[in-house]
């Protein structure tokens, strides 16, 4: 028992010689005081949850009805009204509160934006793990089907089946018309980078000496892919679906800017700019200010939070202790 | 002395005090082109034709430079790649021999409980998003062994055992320095009790003061749990200080294998005569007295190894007509000293 | 080497089949191209017969498609009595054979690219080709070809004025940042790249014409830039210096809200490039050497951070391509753009095909030029 | 006797991070005289090879600075040389080899061309005389082919092809001095040897003072006159080789021998291995930076910092308040009895 403590005490000593501290620091400590450290990250996480939660809480909270004209006191329609107290960003020109039709408008371009990270998430990691882990004719026909998905130019297709939506007979209507549809399209577009991204990282992962190890220990297949490689992979993965995350937003936007993305009545963003670009020329600029700058801080926020957890996880960053 | 020679026997049994035999190992690695189909169109012969055994207790170290092929003749022995002929007999004790390169996957996996590996760069060999309790338990988990409090218990006796405090469970590789990874990456391979470990450069990433802490805990685990070790390096000088046999290999072949003080002090084959004279000896008085071989050119690539004797391009002594066109077997010159070379001669070089 | 170039076609050769593929079939699973001539009222004058013949839409899906596929390849007017195009391609060919014999092989795909290229612009202003791409659905009489090939020149116009933009830009921009790691205008340079590069090219496109062309006139009275079309009415009796004013009034606007997101994509990457090659070996062992710092930037820094951008380029290509679709609509520029939205208003069903499969080769064309201008810049780069 | 070529006095060089100052290179003296061999030896993070950075003026602000000392080149400070005269020196009178050869050349320009480029610099000579010299320089480095290899780029040849060839950029306009930090690490053995002693070959053959910054005590050995011995960002202790083999002063040097594996051992013994792991640069310990690692610390150790002074031999220094006291040597014998 003496003997124990003896050596006990030795290694406290060795610790303290090798300025080891006592306290232990977890891999989500380090991530938050590298997160905390970049200012501009902490900001644009704060703006996205303002927005997603006046987004998804809009019902509840005292907006207009988004489609329905504002009457004034004798029944007339009040068309391209500028801001004023009560309506903070005006009306559009068929009367419309500006401000409701703008947190509308972020529905669409939310679930676009979510709905489409997620699918690309999701297929890229699945094809680039299969790819990374099994190399020979799954990896070569996998990424021979990737090579073609990249090769699609994104827009001119977009533009083509966001056209051609609506008028697909035998697709459900919330398919065709909403925005689960241009998800759906833009995912399947979109996920090709990130699966030649999580191939490489497996390619190079797979030869890393702790995976040697495992496989040394004994350990099969699953236990190597999702104990060792996937968490080892997990920042490229997060980062490369934040950046999809934000220019599905814009592409969205711009398919309705278009005129081929969401139908009218139903608020979208890029509906709003195209709209308010017609009438700003005549001085009612409201429109396509506010529509427009709720765009451009989303999709800001977006990437500069994808930067900032681009630094967070980066495991060859070090931090010192306080 | 060359009129006793005998080759090397590579169909006999593995005999009992012998825990490892690895007969003809070859692993070639192939060269793909191809416009739309890839073809193999040559190999890198990395490991071509290795022979050699493991006493039981022993340490046998492998020295060779960078793309000799001795990490490949490791992970081919442990089969963290397939090899592509060949046999490699482990023989456990108390149970039957077993080849590696054909076992099953049941056997296979019951057997790396007996063989475990440490592998050179500490940085790389621990898994940055797994606690030292997981990395330590690993081996334990994979093979279902004990409870979860039984593992935990078990890994604090192993960081003790190599050195460092069993408060330690819950941290991650990063906060620690490049000796006290290498200590637990010694832990995690002791943690099924293996009878045999490939030690695999362990201490070439490590400052010099850290190197001897690293190769005193690997004699020390060795007197006190009977292990066998296979030590990879290029470090001639480690090698001598920990090995009790020493294999030295060139562009994928064994060119000697003898006794550490047999090929230390009366080596055979010209490759290890230079080898042995380019080391420097950290003793100013032995250096100023020392003549050094020099070596010409650069070691020829593997994908293409000169024929006949692979060191003929660089040999002080190759003789055109016979290194050149025959290749030379592994013979048994003196007792227990094995070369591969038309022209063998014991010369000091130190 | 060259497997890896015909490798290069033949995958982008897949690619476009698949990319006409899947538009072809999307166009179709929204009702038949007949419905869409009903809709366009173009039912007179046997027209739906000779569509129905030239497209087979009497037959099976697949059929139709490679019908179209064959169409599309095949030279509607082509006449071999013609002797510049022989005497071309014998040039041509002899050149090749020349450079086969003596250029280095490192620059052996470059110059023949080249030499391609040139025979392939004299052969077509001589030989008078046309290719069979049917009528639009829309006028009912037009042919395809020329609506296509007279816009192409537009797009080409606007999206390298883009490129050339971005690239003239963006790359001093990220270098400068570089040298002036954590400067005021490094931070500054940083924040305006991802604020430019969150900003959609429509929403600076209206931006840009609505306060730079229309507002800034009413307020000041002067007409800065022109906010539809290439040129102006009265282009052709202008003076040659007034030409370049006129294109210049025409193609800013437009051009700027394409080259913006790229602009700040190259301004980063630069940077990093730039940041990288300055903490590498090498150019501490130039500094070593006793090189001036100017020295140091200029011959070892520069080149080595500017070659990583090519691949960059290539990549933007089709993302220019893209902008210009927008742009194209938002400034009226007569592009291949602005026809391509105009024929999905419609469903002009060749017309859409035909512009998707050219977006689809010019993107190809341009990926394999970036690979072989790599290969002409970095001594490293080998081709298997 | 003469002046020294080169004469460093109290250099310190900090690095500003994050988590605070680096203090790299910790008030550091020493000289080095023409045609000498000095060998610095350290492990990693002991500072070697910032000193030789701060020497070449190689330290670039805001990330590190010479915060003081002065480093006296053939008589003049060369810290307090502007930027152009410095461009004079490096290259043309101190010369550099690196590390790491297959990161150190510019991979797209030829071998010619960087050879070429520092001799039309600093010996002001045409470019076709610069291309003589530059070929007789490969010549010299016994590369054969010397012609073709002109035109070659870095990429194609092996790491001790490449480190020969900055060899040859570094002994192309006759240096006074020739820096080489770690030349042979990256390299095997037998490559090691050869380049070795190509490069001291040439360097006498010149008459250029080597000042060789390595972690291989046995490079230092076969090669050095004098050397000097880093730990934690000071000088622990200098001398000839012959001194500080035999009969080290500092614990640290002591225990550094004892650690090392050695290949004319004929009997397998235990090593002798210094405890722990080197200090934080950030966070030095108080007085006498080895004191947590080592063996014989007492309460003085812990309140001042020990300066170099004369111990053993005439000539050797060492930086340790008991060098005078522990007799090492001793220990050494004792211990070889007791086992």
């Amino acid at each position: 028992m003496t003997d124990t403590r003896g050596a006990g005490e030795r290694l406290e000593e060795l610790d303290a010689v090798e300025g080891l501290a006592v306290e232990p620091i977890t891999q989500w400590d380090l991530f938050w005081t590298r997160l905390r450290r970049h200012r501009l990250a902490m900001v644009a996480a704060g703006v996205l949850t303002f927005m997603v939660l006046l987004v998804v809480l809009a019902p509840l909270l005292p907006f207009e009805d988004p489609t329905q004209r504002l009457l004034d006191d004798t029944g007339r329609t009040l068309r391209n009204i500028g801001p004023r107290g009560g309506i903070l960003f005006g009306t559009d020109e068929l009367g419309r509160d500006v401000l409701s039709r703008v947190v509308y408008g972020g529905r669409a371009s939310l679930i676009v934006g979510g709905v489409t990270g997620a699918l690309v998430c999701t297929m890229g990691t699945l094809v680039g793990s299969i790819a990374g882990y099994y190399p020979g004719p799954v990896d070569q026909s996998l990424m021979r089907f990737t090579d073609l998905v990249l090769g699609l130019p994104l827009l001119p297709v977009a533009i083509v089946v966001g056209r051609i939506l609506p008028d697909v007979e035998w697709l459900p209507s919330w398919v065709g018309d909403g925005p689960i549809g241009i998800a759906l399209l833009l995912g399947f577009l979109s996920w090709g980078g990130l699966a030649r991204i999580v191939r490489a990282e497996f390619l190079s992962l797979r030869e890393k000496e702790f995976v040697e190890a495992a496989r040394a220990a004994g350990a099969n297949d699953r236990r190597i892919v999702f104990r060792h490689i996937l968490p080892n992979a997990i920042s490229p993965i997060i980062v490369q679906t934040t950046l999809i995350v934000g220019i599905a937003i814009i592409v969205e936007a711009a398919l309705s800017f278009l005129g081929f993305g969401i139908p009218p009545p139903t608020p979208t963003w890029g509906g709003i700019v195209s709209e308010g670009g017609r009438i700003a020329v005549r001085g009612f600029w409201w429109q396509l200010v506010f529509g427009g700058t709720a765009l451009v801080v989303t999709v800001l926020s977006i990437n500069f939070l994808g930067d900032g957890l681009r630094d967070a996880l980066d495991p060859t960053q070090t931090i010192e202790r306080k | 002395m060359t009129e006793v020679a005998s080759t090397y026997d590579t169909t006999a049994e593995i005999s009992d005090d012998h825990i490892l035999r690895v007969d003809n190992l070859v692993k070639e690695f192939p060269i793909t082109r191809g416009v739309f189909f890839k073809k193999q169109v040559g190999a890198v012969h990395a490991v071509a034709d290795v022979s050699f055994y493991v006493k039981r207790g022993e340490t046998l170290g492998l020295v060779g430079e960078s793309g000799c092929g001795k990490s490949t003749t490791a992970r081919s022995i442990l089969r963290l790649l397939e090899p592509t002929s060949g046999d490699v007999w482990f023989n456990p004790e108390g149970g039957d021999p077993v080849n590696i390169p054909t076992a099953n996957k049941e056997t296979l996996r019951n057997l790396r409980r007996e063989l475990q590996i440490i592998f050179q760069d500490p940085y790389a060999s621990l898994n940055p998003r797994m606690t030292v309790a997981s990395i330590v338990a690993e081996p334990m988990t994979v093979h279902n062994v004990g409870t979860k409090q039984d593992r935990l218990d078990r890994v604090k006796e192993l960081l003790k055992v190599v050195g460092l405090s069993p408060e330690h469970t819950n941290r991650y590789p990063h906060e620690f320095s490049g000796g006290q990874r290498q200590r637990i990456g010694v832990a995690r391979a002791l943690a099924l009790n293996p009878s045999f470990m490939v030690l695999d450069e362990p201490v070439s990433a490590l400052d010099v003061s850290i190197q001897a802490q690293v190769l005193n805990l690997l004699q020390d685990l060795q007197e006190e749990l009977g292990l066998t070790y296979l030590f990879i390096a290029h470090d001639l000088s480690v090698v001598r200080h920990i090995s009790d046999r020493v294999a030295v290999m060139y562009l994928g072949r064994i060119v000697e294998l003898a006794d550490r003080n047999a090929l230390y002090e009366e080596p055979m084959h010209p490759y290890t005569h230079a080898l042995l004279s380019a080391v420097p000896i950290p003793d100013p008085e032995v250096e100023s007295n020392r003549v050094r071989i020099i070596l010409e050119g650069d070691i020829p690539s593997p994908a293409n190894p000169p024929s006949g004797c692979r060191f003929h391009t660089r040999c002080p002594k190759a003789v055109e007509g016979v290194c050149d066109t025959d290749d030379p077997q592994l013979r048994e010159l003196a007792e227990e000293h094995w070369v591969a070379c038309h022209y063998p001669e014991v010369r000091k070089v130190f | 080497m060259f497997a890896y170039i015909i490798r290069r076609l033949v995958y982008g050769a897949v690619t476009l089949i698949a990319l006409s593929f899947i538009v072809f079939m999307m166009l179709q699973a929204a009702g038949s191209p007949l419905d869409r001539l009903y809709l366009n009222n173009l039912l007179e004058d046997g027209f739906i017969e000779e569509v129905t013949r030239l497209w087979g839409l009497d037959q099976p899906l697949l059929v139709q498609y490679w019908k179209w596929l064959t169409n599309y390849v095949q030279p509607l007017d082509f006449s071999p009595q013609n002797i510049i195009p022989w005497i071309v391609l014998g040039i041509v060919a002899v050149a090749i054979a020349a450079i086969w014999r003596f250029a280095e092989p490192r620059f052996r795909p470059a110059w023949i690219l080249g030499v391609v290229f040139v025979g392939a612009m004299v052969a077509l202003r001589n030989m008078n080709i046309e290719f069979d791409w049917g009528i639009s659905f829309n006028s009912g009489s037009t042919l395809v070809w020329d609506e296509v090939f007279s816009r192409a020149g537009a797009t080409f116009r606007l999206g390298f004025t883009a490129l050339g933009i971005a690239l003239i830009v963006g790359i001093p921009l990220g270098i400068y940042q570089a040298l002036r790691q954590y400067s005021f205008f490094d931070q500054l340079g940083t924040f305006s790249a991802f604020v430019a590069f969150s900003t959609p090219i429509f929403v600076i496109g209206v931006a840009l014409q609505t306060y730079v062309a229309f507002r800034f006139e009413e307020w000041t009275g002067v007409k800065l830039f022109f906010v539809a079309g290439m040129t102006g009415d009265n282009y052709a009796q202008l003076s040659f210096i007034d030409q370049m004013g006129d294109i210049f009034r025409h193609l800013t606007l437009p051009a700027i809200s394409i080259a913006l997101i790229s602009l700040a994509g190259y301004s980063r990457f630069q940077r990093a490039s730039m940041l990288e090659v300055m903490r590498s070996d090498y150019l501490r062992t130039a500094k070593a050497k006793g090189l001036s710092r100017r020295t140091i930037i200029v011959k070892h820094a520069l080149r080595n951070a500017l070659i990583p951008i090519v691949t960059l380029v290539s990549i933007d290509i089709a993302f220019i391509i893209g902008g210009a679709i927008i742009t194209e609509s938002i400034f009226g520029w007569p592009g291949l753009g602005r026809k391509y939205i105009e024929a999905l208003g419609v469903v002009d069903f060749p017309v859409i095909m035909a512009i998707v499969l050219v977006i689809g080769i010019g993107i190809v064309i341009m990926n394999i030029v970036a690979d072989i201008l790599y290969g002409v810049l970095d001594p490293r780069v080998r081709y298997d | 006797m003469a002046e020294p070529l080169l004469e460093v006095n109290d250099l310190r060089t900090y690095f500003s991070t994050e988590e605070g100052i680096v203090r790299a290179v910790d008030g550091i003296s020493f000289t080095l005289d023409r045609q000498e061999r000095l060998g610095i030896v350290g492990e990693s993070g002991s500072g070697k090879s910032v000193t030789a950075m701060s020497i070449m003026r190689l330290i670039e602000p805001p990330a590190g600075e010479v915060v003081t000392g002065t480093i006296t080149f053939k008589g003049r400070n060369l810290l307090e040389y502007d930027e152009a005269d410095m461009q004079d020196i490096r290259g043309g009178q101190i010369a550099m080899i690196f590390q790491d050869p297959m990161t150190a050349l510019n991979p797209v320009y030829t071998i010619g061309d960087q050879l070429m480029e520092t001799i039309m610099l600093h010996q002001k000579v045409s470019r076709k005389e610069a291309y003589d010299i530059a070929l007789t320089a490969i010549e010299d480095v016994q590369i054969p082919g010397a012609k073709s290899r002109m035109e070659t780029y870095p990429h194609e040849l092996s790491g001790g092809m490449r480190q020969r060839i900055m060899i040859a950029m570094g002994l192309s306009c006759n240096p006074d001095l020739l820096i080489a930090d770690e030349p042979t690490t990256a390299l095997d053995v037998t490559t090691q040897a050869q380049i070795m002693d190509l490069m001291l070959h040439l360097a006498d053959e010149r008459g250029t003072a080597v000042m060789l910054i390595t972690h291989d005590l046995g490079v230092v050995a076969g090669f050095c006159d004098n050397v000097q011995v880093m730990y934690g960002g000071g000088i622990v202790e200098k001398g000839t080789v012959g001194q500080l083999f035999a009969n080290p002063q500092h614990p640290y040097t002591w225990g550094l021998l004892g650690s090392l594996a050695r290949m004319d051992e004929e009997e397998q013994h235990r090593l002798r291995s210094v405890r722990g792991a080197p200090p934080s640069l950030i966070n030095l310990p108080s007085g006498c930076r080895f004191r947590p690692r080592c063996d014989f610390a007492v309460d003085v150790c812990a309140q001042a910092f020990p300066l170099l002074r004369d111990s053993g031999e005439p000539g050797q220094e060492s930086a340790c308040h008991r060098a005078n006291e522990l007799d090492l040597k001793s220990i050494v014998q004792e211990e070889e009895v007791t086992a």
